[in-house]
């Protein structure tokens, strides 16, 4: 865990929706793991006043960069969306645990902006595992294309059928043939209700699944208290130290 | 340069420390500072059996400050002996101050007494103020004949300095503080946060799940300077300032305006290395002009 | 969709205001927005002679806000009479209303009696509550008593609407509400600014000629939504919320929070247009929202 | 007077101490004039929160764009200075009084930042007048060369005599002969001490000396009352509304 000034290296939009950001990432700062994040901050300002948690979406050793996929959706998006390569990033991480799967089968399903961690952990697994890489959009235009690469080819689903398969992913998931699951772990990232449909999905079919939990943080180190779940166990957790990623069996889902 | 403090019949090395509910019990700040270079660490709020504190969200962020309503989730008494005191104890030169949280009168007394024999810890900071619990110690905070009552109370519990901490959501601080003073507080501290809301109106309903939150961080250092100040002027134990400290000139603000020592809080959650890199500030700035107590800073403002 | 708002006897066109001190009596904003459309211009404050105000520096920024010290700088009630409301006057459907300022209960009771047969003057706006003028209504506006009666006094004087404004420097800005409605006010507006202090640590003085200013800004908003919050849960007259208004969706964060009305203060400076857009966005909202009065936003939070 | 938003064309550093920024100004925006200043907003933040005025150094009529100089101080000119063409600026202007000259002869004098709106006033009024430039600064690093037009050449005075004149402009001026002032007016703007020395040198030499007066503002536009500075007459006025250029005689010096 580093606290740390970083360069921009590229700010590219991919889609309407999708930008990725690109920064110089030295190797004393530690490899950055699919589902691990930073907490990200714009020198010089106190509004926007906390850092940001963005997931990794790469890292590039030999070039020593790392990048995350963001959407602009509020005070620091807007402002990072302006900036240019060369502009300097407070940048606090890799901050939390890993999405990992001990089974044959992976299946990656990202929604939204939980695209990002998805795509690297889908990069990572694929060499070793047997990787189904699932997305899902709102509709054509927001698809960014360039992000994926050939050898993690996605199916993609959009709510409105205006490219792959029509409805969301968890419908998709449900068309697939049950043996697809055994020896699985599914990972997931995206909207709290596309996770804990998974969570029942998953459940159903007898399947493990990781989740990556999204919380309000203050800190994201674990000292503030603020970003806690409740666990089924009755414990609370910090997404930003005991997760983000969780067994989708120990979340409290409301 | 003497950068000590003196506070009832100890001292602090640094008046630098990391404010109650900003900092953990220290462990997660280890890999950005060296924790025995601060003055000291107020513990996260104690209680006597452990909370698990509000739902979610606690957290929102607000222009240049943020609201919390964590509702003083904490491991309990019996928990931060077992698990915590050990840990700390291993610092050597920063003072340990558990920030102690009651729901009642008799529990601010139970919590002293029993961890009173932990020579780990230098001493309390008393937290009569936190907005967030129901029923909670608004009540005590307000009232200077409750506050002025409970000291004189915890006073004859311990000897170690007794540190009332104050909310910063009443008519006169002041003389709250001179009733702190009155029961026999070494110190106090100022501010805690205040009250405050927002409004998802997206949703039509207040963001934190427990409707309003303490609003802390650069918005409220304005705020906490200027009561420092008033407060610093009515009474004559040590004040401990806080609210919005982000580097060493806003602590000198603080020092200047008559505190004798100061705590980072929220700036803790943006930059994690700061609380270790104020102290040379302040001594850098001690020497610029000459200054070479910190009660030197007191006599430059009327 | 009805944006009207009753206040007294008499209604406000659109619940869209803007505060006293952030709009001098209108002019200057000419150039940036239709003030017809407007629902109130509450003016800089009044006094009954003229008065310079503090020395220079009267301004400092803070973080996300701004502290000032002008101290209620105004020409005066003569010369407000021969030489802005002949102005005012030809506005047609925007409620011009004085914000009053004395140093004494009798100069509030003079002042009112002076202005009253104007009809221009749609109404009062009682400031009880600035915090920078020495001896002046910080006694006033912080003990419910002297509320109380003071309103009842000016109540026996006019029949317009009467709106006491409240400081936010206090225990409970509630019961302070309660006894202006006790009194007889026809609304309560807050809040007018909280004390802040920023020090110079270079020059070792405060930044402000007049050491302490009243912060305003977005820094103070969720502070200004958690005061409109408790008191529209206190009072049965209508509560006009101010306090960091940058756009639609805060104004809408405190109608929802039980305001009736709201006022935009210090973002005057920094978008001097906002005032005049506000009004659009709301009723953008209560489209989309399905509500068809002011009213209706009071029953979604509890 | 207008409230825009404007492009930032050139963000260029002239020496260690200067930098200029040039901007899109459509001439529908009203055309800027010596000693007329603008405030300008960092969009997206609230904290830079107040504009802050920048008095227009030059206008191009000819490319609708106009410039002002700055140095690095504190929250918006640090900002300011990592910004690049392209990027987007609110800013309210032109705003405030200009400066004027009503002799044939005039000497405009400059310190520190003070230096925009005074080569703007010799551009534009050595074709009439009998013009003398006269510019101070610490020393010769800080100088930026770069900024002077051959049609205004630049008496130069530094404090530590390594470039120019040694001494302050004042000094400078006190050297000059008597004759130099008659029918001649100063134009000043830069610190305020710099300011008084000349009100009471101008006053000794008996020539008119037209100040720009530097206050803390909130508005920029009169209402809020809080730039104000004491007149000999025993009133107030706004710096940025009467203002910012004063005849140095109705200016209580303090
Ligand atoms: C572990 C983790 C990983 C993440 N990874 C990514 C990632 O890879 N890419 C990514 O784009 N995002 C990611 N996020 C989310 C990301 O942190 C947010 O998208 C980001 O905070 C947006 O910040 P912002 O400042 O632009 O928007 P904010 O201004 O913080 O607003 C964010 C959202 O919250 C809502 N909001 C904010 N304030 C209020 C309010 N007062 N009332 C009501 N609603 C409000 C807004 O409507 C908006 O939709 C992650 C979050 C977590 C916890
Ligand atoms: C009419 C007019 C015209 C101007 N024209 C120009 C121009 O052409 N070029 C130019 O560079 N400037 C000009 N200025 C000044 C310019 O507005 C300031 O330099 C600018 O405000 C600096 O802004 P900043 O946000 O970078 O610094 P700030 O953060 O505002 O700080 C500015 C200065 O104020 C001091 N300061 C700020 N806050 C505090 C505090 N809390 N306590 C103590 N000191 C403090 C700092 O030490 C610093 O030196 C002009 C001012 C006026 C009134
Ligand atoms: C997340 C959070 C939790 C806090 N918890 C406590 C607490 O348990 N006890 C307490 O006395 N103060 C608590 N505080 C208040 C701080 O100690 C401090 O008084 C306040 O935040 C003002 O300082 P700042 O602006 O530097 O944060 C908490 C503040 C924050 C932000
Ligand atoms: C420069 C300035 C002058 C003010 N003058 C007055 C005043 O004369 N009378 C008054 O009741 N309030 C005065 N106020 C307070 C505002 O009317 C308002 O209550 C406060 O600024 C909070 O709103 P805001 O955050 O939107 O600015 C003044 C505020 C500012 C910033
Ligand atoms: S964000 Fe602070 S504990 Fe997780
Ligand atoms: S800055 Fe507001 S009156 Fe001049």
């Amino acid at each position: 865990m580093n606290d740390a000034s970083v360069t921009i290296v590229q700010n590219t939009e991919h889609s309407p929706t999708f930008r990725e950001l690109s920064f110089t990432w030295d190797a004393s700062l530690g490899r950055p793991r699919a589902g691990q994040f930073l907490e990200l901050r714009l020198p010089g300002t106190t509004a926007p006043l906390l850092r940001r948690p963005f997931a990794f979406s790469a890292y590039d050793e030999e070039n020593q960069t790392a990048s995350f996929v963001y959407e602009v959706r509020g005070t620091t998006t807007q402002l990072l969306s302006t900036m240019e390569p060369g502009m300097p990033l407070q940048i606090l991480g890799p901050l939390g645990n890993m999405f990992h799967a001990k089974t044959k089968g992976v299946i990656a399903v990202g929604g939204g902006i939980g695209l990002g961690p998805i795509l690297y952990a889908a990069h990572q697994l694929s060499p070793h595992h047997d990787l189904t890489l699932v997305t899902g959009y709102r509709s054509q235009e927001s698809i960014p294309y360039s992000l994926y690469t050939p050898s993690c080819p996605p199916s993609i689903c959009t709510d409105d059928g205006s490219a792959g398969v029509k409805g969301n992913v968890v419908e998709y998931l449900e068309s697939l043939p049950q043996e697809r699951f055994r020896d699985t772990t599914i990972l997931a990232c995206g909207p709290h209700p596309m996770l804990a449909a998974l969570a029942s999905f998953s459940n159903a079919v007898g399947c493990t699944c990781l989740v990556s939990m999204e919380e309000m943080m203050a800190c994201g180190i674990g000292a503030c208290m603020g970003c806690v779940i409740d666990r089924t166990d009755g414990t609370k957790a910090r997404v930003c130290k005991e997760g983000p990623i969780f067994n989708s069996g120990e979340v409290v889902w409301t | 340069m003497d950068l000590r403090v003196r506070i009832g019949n100890k001292h602090l090395q640094t008046p630098v420390g990391v404010a109650s509910g900003t900092f953990g019990y220290g462990e997660e700040y280890e890999p950005f500072l060296d924790l025995d270079s601060l003055g000291a660490i107020y513990t996260k709020a104690i209680s006597l059996l452990p909370r698990q504190g509000n739902p979610t969200p606690r957290i929102v962020e607000t222009p240049s400050g943020m609201l919390n309503a964590i509702g003083l989730a904490n491991v309990g008494a019996d928990a931060f002996i077992t698990e915590k005191i050990p840990y700390l104890a291993r610092l050597s030169s920063c003072a340990v101050i558990p920030n102690i949280s009651g729901k009642t009168e008799q529990e601010y007394l139970d919590l002293v007494e029993k961890l009173d024999p932990y020579d780990t810890l230098w001493g309390y900071e008393i937290n009569l103020s936190c907005p967030n619990v129901k029923k909670g110690a608004l009540a005590f905070g307000t009232d200077p004949a409750q506050v002025e009552s409970i000291t004189r109370k915890l006073r004859d519990l311990t000897e170690k300095p007794l540190i009332i901490k104050l909310s910063p959501n009443v008519t006169d601080i002041a003389c709250i503080a001179q009733a702190a003073e009155a029961g026999g507080a070494d110190a106090v501290s100022l501010i805690n946060t205040l009250v405050g809301m927002v409004i998802d109106t997206r949703a039509k309903k207040p963001f934190l799940a427990n409707k309003t939150g303490g609003l802390s961080g650069p918005a409220v250092r304005p705020i906490g300077v200027a009561m420092t100040y008033k407060t610093a002027r009515s009474v004559d134990i040590p004040v401990i300032g806080m609210g919005g400290i982000t580097c060493a000139d806003d602590a000198i603000q603080y020092l200047l305006a008559g505190a004798s020592a100061i705590q980072v809080g929220t700036w803790n959650f943006i930059e994690p290395a700061t609380a270790g890199e104020i102290a040379t500030g302040i001594q850098a700035y001690m020497k610029e002009h000459a200054l070479s107590t910190i009660a030197d800073f007191h006599n430059c403002i009327d």
